[in-house]
């Protein structure tokens, strides 16, 4: 039981924070515990030993895109929620039901089948080296494609939240002719 | 080149950095408690009262008018006349404070009072540590704390002070002049047409002189 | 690794930088003094060196200040959110031959990893104090720190590409024998090296929210940014966080560009690597000591154009020189060196002309006033 | 370490459940968006899961696979925001219920 200690506090961290995520009505909040439900997730990589896949996700996901989901909220206004104002879907109860249908769809499956309860035979490491000779000779297609998409996606991402440009007006003077005919008048 | 201007700063840094071991003459600190800066004739922090000969009651200019009392922007001045008179230095009878109290924590060391002072009495100190533990009683300073004397006014401006010794001076001699005249006339055998000494040598309020020592 | 030797480690680190973040504050300080022709703080002990005592002693007593209005629990959790990661950063770096707490496979992406989570730290202290000056500063870090990540990683990935491994203690050995027989085959005497290790520097200074990119701070703007709200204990923590930061930074960077414990040439190898370690971090900290005493504080488009348009072009670019500088290895004709050390430096060279001028955008025109004439 | 797969899909399993509700339930778009990570980063442990106790751990696919997600998950973010703040350029709400000029 002991041993099972720091799986069993990192899932039960990565849970609340995730469900504290989802309900609670301060989006910066919200943000934040996504946040670390992001790192206790990477908590669980490094005990399965994938390293590189761990630090990766604390990188990316707490490092870039938690920052990226705030910066949204603070540009959307979000984080001033008022008071009486919903955060909920109106059809509370359906989606409710809908979601606990698919965690028992997903969950029965894996209670019934004997074969994801055995204990891990080997104890498999993924050192960087292998990772990236694999990257760089199996998986390369699949690499420069992500390359390409990043790519799309930094130049798409600048686009669409780019402010658009004012339609450009005639540079005039408004009110310079009048007063200096009115000058002249006086 | 972008970052030529940048390295020319970095030398000049380093040059400023070694120097400041080698030469003394680059720091520029007074370093406080220990080397004082003197301080300019004209500084002016607080006012107090000059003054003259050894005892500060009987010596003392202040002939409380209340002129400087009235015009004190923070109303920081406190002045009861008492009811006996005593001659000034020309020897007339003037009327004396019997309470003079500044607030210096409410004092903004403007110098008005000093501007205006037609008999020279309220000057402007240069005394400056005066910070203290004790919120009231250490800051109303009394007649007695006030009063300075002379030479000490002689000390801190000292061509302000020359000035007005002089002008006293011979203001004064110009009233034994004319007391000896009036006493030459009592003496001659024409009492009416002098009865009564005339209307006081009126100290002329030498504002515009104050204001250029003072600045 | 035996648990004692792991507790050894704890707290021999936080003893050593500690105490280093002590001795930095009054360095820094003093030397700041000098260059601008003034004592410094002289008053506390001889010298003044007692004066971190007397801060320290100032910071812990003053009251603790939290706005009515604050975000009661992340403004509390905000500088424990900067501090606490800030001291994983030094598990991974080697400081002396054998000295290193944790000998990561991926260790320079630890690094990174870890220190992404101080700009989670700043907007949660800048958002919590419910202050708009708090918020922009902290929007202004966010947007610093971002955008001065990809040079700064950019910049060490030629020496993860040179040493073939991301484990920082394999990026130490890679440059452990020395060229002539005496000098150190340091990644700072190549010209992809010496040219990473500026663009480094740069990154790192930002980063770490040094001067002269210290616009998240700036007193005279917005009255010290995401601290304004901030006083006593938990002051005193971000400051600390920030001088680990940098303490962390600059210890990346002597172990990726200046041989890590190596000693510079063969003839000084006797003395302990842990010496050296400590000789080269306390030389580059007097280097951004001194840049903090020289260079004013830049604007924000100014920072955001210079991380974008000429560190991130450069960076990129300079991986480049690098492989230019691998590739060329083979040529074995009189004057390889030399020529190989013109290729390289003219890569890097003429796009920092070019991008130089680009920056600058020519020369400044003549203001032209449209209604006031 | 003496924990069964099982756990670890459950918890994938779960977590993912929790994205999912959030998703279809919270109104504000940035929410959805986080709760869309979420569903995302189930699916990871489920392939880092596999990954450690599969038959062929040498090859590396599972963690290739997260990898690669990893990536798409960024970039996907990236425009989702980038999204979600132009939506609120031209109609001044995040709501997902009062984006509604394309319903019929």
């Amino acid at each position: 039981m002991l041993s099972n200690l720091p799986f069993l506090s990192c899932a039960v961290l990565t849970l609340l924070a995730a469900i504290a995520a989802m309900t609670l009505r301060n989006l910066v909040h919200c943000a934040l515990c996504a946040a670390a439900s992001f790192a206790g997730l990477a908590a669980i990589y490094l005990q399965l030993n994938a390293e590189f896949v761990g630090f990766a996700q604390i990188l990316v996901y707490v490092g870039a895109v938690a920052i990226l989901i705030v910066f949204t909220i603070l540009l959307t206004h979000g984080s001033d929620v008022k008071a009486g104002e919903p955060v909920r879907s109106s059809s509370l109860w359906t989606g409710l039901g809908v979601a606990a249908v698919v965690l028992s769809a997903l969950v029965a499956p894996i209670t019934r089948s004997a074969s994801l309860w055995l204990l891990p035979s080997a104890n498999p490491q993924a050192p960087v080296a292998a990772i990236g000779r694999v990257l760089m000779t199996q998986y390369v297609l699949p690499l420069e494609t992500i390359g390409l998409l990043l790519t799309a996606a930094l130049l798409g991402g600048v686009v669409i939240a780019m402010r658009e440009k004012p339609a450009r007006k005639t540079p005039t003077k408004p009110s310079r002719a009048p007063s200096r005919e009115l000058s002249h008048a006086a | 080149m972008l970052g030529s201007g940048i390295i020319r700063g970095f030398i000049e840094t380093a040059r400023n950095f070694a120097g400041s071991y080698c030469s003394r003459e680059r720091l520029t600190t007074i370093q406080y408690p220990e080397e004082r800066l003197a301080q300019p004739e004209s500084a002016r922090i607080m006012p107090f009262l000059v003054f003259d000969g050894a005892d500060p009651k009987a010596g003392l200019r202040c002939t409380a008018c209340t002129i400087c009392e009235q015009e004190c922007p923070p109303q920081c001045i406190y002045i009861i006349k008492d009811a006996v008179k005593k001659p000034d230095h020309i020897g007339k009878m003037q009327m004396q404070p019997k309470v003079f109290d500044i607030d210096i924590s409410v004092c903004m060391g403007c110098g008005i009072c000093a501007e205006v002072c037609p008999f020279d009495s309220i000057k402007m100190d240069q005394v400056f540590e005066l910070s203290s533990g004790e919120r009231f009683n250490t800051f109303l300073l009394h007649k007695e704390q006030l009063a300075k004397p002379n030479e000490y006014f002689r000390k801190l401006h000292p061509s302000d002070a020359a000035e007005t010794d002089a002008r006293r001076a011979e203001d004064k001699i110009k009233a034994e002049a004319k007391a000896r005249a009036a006493a030459a006339a009592a003496a001659a055998p024409k009492p009416p047409s002098s009865p009564k000494p005339g209307p006081p040598p009126k100290v002329p309020a030498p504002v515009p002189e104050h204001a250029e020592v003072a600045t | 690794m035996s648990p004692l030797v792991a507790v050894l480690y704890i707290v021999g680190i936080m003893a050593v930088f500690g105490s280093a973040f002590a001795l930095t504050t009054i360095a820094e300080r003093k030397t700041l003094g000098r260059m601008q022709n003034r004592f410094g703080p002289n008053r506390v002990g001889p010298f003044g060196i007692l004066q971190p005592m007397a801060d320290a002693v100032k910071m812990l007593t003053k009251e603790d200040i939290v706005p009515s209005s604050a975000d009661k629990l992340l403004h509390f959790i905000a500088p424990l959110v900067l501090t606490t990661p800030v001291w994983l950063n030094f598990a991974v770096l080697p400081f002396g031959d054998h000295v290193v707490a944790a000998r990561f496979d991926a260790g320079l992406l630890f690094f990174f990893a870890i220190s992404a989570a101080s700009e989670l730290a700043v907007f949660m202290a800048g958002w919590s104090s419910q202050n708009k000056y708090s918020l922009l500063g902290a929007m202004r870090a966010i947007a610093q720190m971002i955008s001065y990540e990809v040079p700064l990683v950019l910049s060490t990935v030629t020496v993860v590409m040179m040493a073939g491994s991301l484990s920082l203690t394999d990026i130490v050995d890679a440059q452990s024998s020395y060229a002539f027989g005496w000098l150190a085959r340091w990644n700072l005497f190549t010209p992809w090296g010496l040219a990473g290790f500026g663009l480094f520097l740069i990154a790192a200074t930002a980063e770490s929210n040094r001067s002269p990119f210290d616009l998240p701070e700036g007193e005279s703007e917005i009255i010290a940014g995401y601290l304004t709200e901030y006083s006593g204990f938990k002051y005193a923590l971000f400051f600390l966080g920030e001088y680990l930061g940098l303490f962390a930074v600059t210890g990346l960077g002597v172990t990726l560009f200046l041989g890590g414990w190596h000693a510079p040439v063969k003839a000084l190898a006797w003395a302990p690597s842990i010496f050296w370690f400590a000789a080269k971090f306390a030389a580059l900290i007097f280097v951004f000591i001194w840049a903090r005493a020289t260079l004013p504080r830049l604007r924000l488009d100014q920072l955001l154009a210079f991380a974008w348009r000429f560190l991130v072009p450069l960076t990129l670019i300079n991986i480049a020189a690098a492989a230019a500088w691998h590739y060329s290895a083979w040529w074995g004709f009189q004057g390889a060196m030399a020529t190989r050390w013109v290729l390289c430096a003219a890569i890097i060279g003429f796009p920092y002309v070019w991008l130089g001028r680009s920056l600058r955008g020519g020369s400044p025109a003549l203001r032209k006033y449209t209604y006031a004439e | 370490m003496n924990i069964p797969l099982a756990h670890y899909l459950i918890l994938s399993a779960l977590l993912f459940s929790v994205g999912f509700a959030g998703a279809i339930l919270r109104r504000n778009a940035v929410v959805v968006l986080i709760g869309m990570e979420l569903m995302l980063n189930a699916a990871n442990l489920n392939f880092i899961a596999f990954w450690r106790f599969g038959p062929h751990p040498e090859a590396l696919t599972g963690v290739m696979f997260v990898i690669f997600s990893i990536a798409i998950a960024a970039a996907e973010a990236a425009v989702g925001l980038a999204l979600v703040i132009a939506i609120y350029r031209h109609r001044h709400t995040v709501q997902v219920e009062q984006i509604d000029a394309l319903r019929g």
